[in-house]
């Protein structure tokens, strides 16, 4: 492998990142327990989100953290230490509807590189890739002026399945 | 404690004494069964119930009490005291040993109100034969049980203040018992075990200047008791984590035997120096303090009410302190005629009794301490039946136990 | 050396002159002059008023050591105390009142202790004598003061002093059971504040509560052995057994 | 020279990273400084509030006595229940206190970032960073297999995460009114016109509140409360890791100061003074608050706790934030 490729140390570090991601994400599937692969998909998610920062995307990236790495993981933890299972996942054993989600997954990842490889990237420096869209004043504007209509809807949709929780909530105390 | 993990059936603290408590409630820790279509119902989840060990090393239990909790979820299913670690047989040490031995042992029972225990034995052996104690000795003796009864109701604010997460009152309390405790220290040379009672008097008379400091003491503790007042009292935080929490009524209070601050918090007008009149309480004008709801506000307001009618008595016997020797003629051994007695003084936790069975001997046949703390524990599993977790440590806080006493 | 305790305690302790000016026995708040057999009115005074009567009159306030008081007692032998007789006429009056509720044999002894009424009851009928007692209008001995037991070598006596917190009496009420396989009836369905106390009975002398709802040791530890408060207890590890394992392993 | 500093608007160079690492090591000294004599004032503040004298045996006045407790926390056994799950229980205060370090990195403790970043989400950074942290106290609590430190885990992360709400939202109407998330931004628009907690005032409170019950600390302390759950999340902790712990504690304090100053308080801004002294003296106006606290308040019930939060403090902030809302768009 070339050196001058480390000439730029972002280069370095979405090499390095990108490795614990994949580290992660393999120990997250490997894991028997089950804290233990949610504090791994912890760990992707982070990465995920120095990489979203690599690329200057301050604002998804610290999203990111806030929502993944903060709320979502930290909600199943709550769910996993709350609620009674097996601490330890049962050892996986083949069967056929496994070999088929197996090819399933191959095909799948086929697919993705191959579209992947098709599609044409637009190469900034690093700095710039996404034309400043990063920065949280450009995405308000945009969400409110071009994007108006799907944003209330999925507020509405947010707020609906929270009427609903509680309501299912509520359901259960009175029984 | 919002959130009680159901489903743990981990047992970190297991139970060191291995009581029936621990193996009776151990299966309902266990969990549930598996159910037989595989998965445990819903509500099976929901509603498992948790096994939680207070105790017997836990920084509010004061002491070595130990408090088995099931709760389910966040209620309260039933509270099981483990008593008896710090069991010393008192009763049974007091039947080899002689009247007058057995002070320093009284001590020990209820250790934060030492001079109002020896009072308690040395009346009970004073009545049974009959004997006459100076009037000098009864004025000291008044004088330092409503100290002493100070001291204990300071140190209960402090500490339950603690208990409620409010750490000066805990240090404030401790600067005011403190001057007692040295008032004390000079006149019988201890400062928590004083032995300083005999039967028919007391030991030692008050050394020069010691009744003029008492003086002194009057008005300055008056001061702080105000500013006790304004400090705690008026707590919003306070206020809410004890008003309408174990909440109890007269009629549950005297069917358990409950008494002292926590009868009075019932609204029922009940003190011994008042109800049995001992000593020369009579002499004396005080109030009797009663709370209304009886809930752990109550509780705690007494115990500062109380302190200001304990400094209205020690105004007045220090006013009408008599001369004269303080220790009757007492016969070199006391015997005690055979027969059985028993009396009843307050003490700063409630009604602290001495029964004692002579056989005309110099020892006791039999000697049984009526201990508040224990009789009034016993109502603390009702209290706590039906309560969320979190009113645990203030209910048990209230209920103000020594569990020197409560052991015995 | 104890057989005939419970006859003995009837005769009072060495008393005074006081027959003079009696102060009041503790827990008896009927003036010591109105208590002949007609003390009824004296002890109906009501809660409030007695204490009051007793501080308003110094002399007969404090419980034994009254200033007014200066003879030593004599050897002489004593004459009927006045407290004592009091008390025993309450106790007569008591076991009156009870009687028509309890069957027949119910009472074994009719006396006082100290300046008490005491009444001794076959144990058979331990729990009602509290529960008629509870109820009796003009008595309602509602609060339990103090509840224990005490080996007597031949048997085993149980000891509670009930008290009106209405009207003031306090009563000593009695029981005896044998000392193997002690057993008494359980009084904690009327006093609830009982539980313990006969928890700690049955684990320090071990007498059986029936009918007790959650009997268990107390104080010692479950694995115990022995009671350590009856008169022949010897504690274990004292024993040369005992010992001798221990210096063996 | 100065662009040496600026990394963020060029390409990363190998001196840019030296830089990086020396500015870390920098900020990690100056931490564990006001981190020791934080605890030393805490000792001794509320000792005088309490009518003790404090520290004062170590050292003059007792000024070594930080050291002296670090140091035997340093050569203590470090002790792992033997039913614990080990893994965690060892990694967890490292989750705990990677994060809390790391907050300082966006923190402006003078006009211009000699050791910190000037990061264009600032704002959100610490928030994002924050909230990592429950990870490491809920799987400490969770590792040790013990009852009290699991409870002391689950509240401490239920309390965190409803208090960063209110929190989230107070801080809101600060950035309104400033425009920006990046915390010098938000320095600089206060150093014009006035400082924060004049038009924020509402915001303010809430943020102190929520601050507050964010470093767990009294009346908010449930999570250790040590009159009930014994010491919470870290009861099974010895030595080092539990010195770990207490160190992101301590951290955290620092930190939400350096945020109360920042937005609230004009940050380095003020006059006569130099920036970083008076960026000083207004972080440690508010940890004093918090000593303040500490020696005055009795603690919260949970439900107490809870119900505040979303039912007091969060309308409160929502109010505020559209009261905000309204005042900048009309203005």
């Amino acid at each position: 492998m070339n050196f001058s490729a480390f000439e730029h140390l972002d280069t370095l570090v979405f090499y390095l990142v990108s490795l614990v991601i994949l580290v992660c994400a393999v120990m997250m599937l490997n894991f028997r327990k089950v804290i233990y692969m949610v504090l791994a998909m912890g760990g992707v998610f982070v990465g995920c989100a120095v990489l979203f920062l690599l690329l200057g995307a301050d604002f998804v990236g610290i999203a990111q953290v806030m929502i993944y790495a903060g709320a979502i993981t930290i909600l199943m933890m709550f769910a996993i230490m709350l609620t009674n299972h097996e601490a330890v996942e049962p050892e996986a054993r083949w069967s056929l509807q496994k070999a088929f989600s197996a090819i399933g997954a191959v095909v799948l990842g086929a697919v993705l590189l191959l579209v992947i490889r098709s599609t044409h990237w637009v190469v900034g420096d690093g700095r710039h890739i996404n034309h400043g869209y990063a920065n949280p004043v450009a995405i308000g504007l945009d969400l409110f002026r071009e994007y108006t209509i799907p944003f209330e809807l999925v507020s509405l949709l947010l707020l609906v399945s929270l009427v609903g929780a509680v309501l299912i909530a509520r359901e259960r105390k009175e029984d | 404690m919002a959130l009680i993990p159901n489903g743990t059936d981990r047992e970190p603290m297991r139970s060191e004494k291995g009581s029936a408590a621990a193996q009776n409630s151990a299966p309902a820790a266990q969990g549930h069964a598996p159910m037989p279509y595989g998965g445990p119902a819903v509500d099976d989840i929901r509603m498992e119930e948790m096994l939680l060990n207070v105790g017997p090393q836990h920084p509010s239990t004061h002491g070595v009490l130990r408090l088995l909790v099931r709760a389910r979820g966040e209620t309260i299913v039933e509270a099981d005291p483990v008593i008896g670690y710090l069991h010393r047989g008192t009763e049974k040490l007091a039947e080899n040993l002689q009247y007058t031995q057995i002070i320093p042992y009284t001590d020990r029972l209820d250790y934060l109100a030492s001079m109002i225990n020896n009072y308690a034995l040395c009346h009970t052996v004073e009545t049974a034969i009959d004997l006459e104690v100076p009037e000098r000795a009864e004025h000291l003796r008044v004088l330092v049980m409503e100290m002493q009864r100070i001291a204990s109701h300071l140190l209960f604010i402090g500490a339950y203040l603690l208990d409620l997460g409010a750490m000066s009152p805990f240090l404030y309390a401790f600067q005011e018992r403190e001057r007692i405790v040295q008032l004390f220290n000079r006149i019988c040379g201890a400062r928590l075990t004083y032995n300083y009672m005999r039967i028919g008097g007391v030991k030692y008379d008050a050394p020069e200047g010691w009744l003029d400091d008492v003086r002194d003491f009057v008005p300055w503790m008056k001061g702080k008791l105000e500013m006790y007042d304004r400090l705690i009292t008026g707590n919003e935080i306070f206020l809410n984590r004890v008003r309408g929490i174990g909440v109890f009524d007269t009629k549950t209070a005297l069917a358990y035997g409950i008494s002292g601050v926590n009868l009075r918090s019932t609204g029922m007008r009940w003190d011994l120096r008042r109800n049995r009149p001992y000593s020369i309480y009579d002499r004396f004008e005080f109030d009797i303090p009663v709370g209304q709801h009886g809930d752990c506000f109550d509780r705690y307001y007494l115990h500062l009410l109380e302190m200001e009618q304990s400094l209205r008595i020690i105004e007045q016997v220090l006013a009408q302190m008599p001369d004269g020797p303080v220790l009757g003629k007492v016969p070199k051994i006391i015997r005690v005629p055979a027969g059985e007695y028993y009396c009843g003084v307050e003490g700063a936790r409630g009604e602290l009794g001495f029964y004692i069975v002579a056989d005309g001997k110099d020892k006791p046949y039999r000697l049984k301490i009526r201990k508040p703390s224990f009789v009034n524990l016993q109502l603390l599993p009702e209290l706590l039946r039906g309560q969320s977790l979190s009113n645990l440590i203030a209910i048990l806080g209230a209920v103000d136990i020594v569990l020197g006493e409560v052991d015995a | 050396m104890t057989e005939d305790r419970t006859q003995k305690t009837e005769s009072s302790p060495p008393s005074s002159e006081a027959a003079v000016m009696p102060p009041a026995a503790p827990g008896m708040t009927g003036p010591p002059d109105a208590a002949s057999a007609a003390s009824t009115a004296g002890s109906t005074a009501s809660a409030d008023a007695a204490p009051e009567k007793a501080s308003s009159a110094k002399t007969s306030a404090a419980t034994s050591p009254s200033p007014a008081k200066a003879a030593p007692p004599k050897k002489a032998p004593p004459p009927p105390n006045p407290w004592v007789e009091a008390a025993k006429a309450k106790a007569e009056e008591l076991a009156q009142a009870l009687a028509s509720q309890l069957p027949n044999g119910w009472l074994e002894e009719v006396g006082a202790v100290h300046h008490q009424p005491m009444l001794r009851v076959r144990k058979q009928h331990f729990p009602a004598v509290f529960r008629a007692a509870h109820a009796l209008p003009s008595w309602e001995l509602d609060y339990l003061v103090c509840y224990t037991a005490t080996d007597y070598k031949e048997h085993l006596e149980v000891v509670a002093y009930v008290e009106s917190t209405k009207f003031g009496h306090m009563v000593c009420i009695k029981t005896r059971t044998e000392r193997e396989a002690a057993s008494v009836p359980s009084i904690v369905s009327v006093h609830p504040g009982a539980n313990w106390e006969e928890r700690e009975m049955f684990d320090l002398f071990g007498i059986e509560f029936t009918g007790h709802p959650d009997l268990r040791r107390i104080m010692m530890w479950d694995e115990y052995v022995g009671h350590p408060l009856r008169k022949d207890f010897v504690d274990p590890s004292l024993t040369e057994e005992v010992n001798r394992d221990g210096a063996d392993s | 020279m100065p662009a040496l500093w600026l990394w963020q608007h060029g390409p990363v160079t190998w001196p840019h990273v030296l830089v990086m690492i020396l500015g870390a090591i920098v900020t990690l000294a100056v931490t564990l400084g006001v981190v020791t004599y934080t605890i030393y004032a805490e000792r001794k503040v509320i000792g005088w509030m309490q009518g003790r004298i404090g520290p004062n045996r170590v050292g003059p006045f007792g000024l070594l006595q930080s050291f002296a407790d670090i140091f035997k926390l340093l050569i203590k056994e470090d002790i792992v229940p033997e039913k614990a799950d080990r893994s965690l229980f060892l990694l967890a205060p490292i989750i705990a206190f990677v994060p809390s370090f790391m907050t300082l990195a966006v923190i402006p403790f003078t006009m211009r970032h000699i050791f910190t970043a000037d990061f264009g989400v600032g704002l959100l950074y610490y928030l994002a960073l924050s909230a990592i942290t429950i990870h490491g106290v809920m799987l400490g609590g969770w590792a040790s297999n013990n009852k009290y430190a699991l409870i002391g885990g689950m509240r401490s992360a239920a309390q965190m995460l409803s208090y960063e709400v209110p929190l989230g939202m107070s801080l809101v109407g600060v950035a309104l009114m400033s425009g920006s998330l990046n915390l010098n931004h938000i320095v600089l628009a206060q150093s014009r016109t006035v400082w924060y907690v004049v038009p924020q005032i509402v915001g303010f409170c809430v943020f102190l509140v929520a601050a507050t019950a964010e470093l767990n600390r009294t009346p908010f302390d449930l999570p250790e409360a040590e009159s009930e759950l014994v010491a919470g999340y870290h009861v099974e902790y010895t030595g080092f890791r539990f010195a770990f712990f207490m160190l992101t504690e301590y951290v955290y304090v620092f930190a939400m100061g350096c945020l109360a100053a920042t937005l609230f308080l004009g940050g380095w801004s003020g006059p006569f003074l130099p920036g970083w002294l008076w960026f000083a003296i207004k972080v440690f106006a508010f940890i004093f608050f918090q000593f303040w606290l500490r020696a005055t308040m009795p603690r919260i019930r949970v439900d107490q706790l809870m119900s505040f939060s979303w039912k007091v403090l969060l309308p409160i902030a929502m109010l505020n934030l559209v009261g905000t809302a309204i005042v900048t768009t009309l203005w």
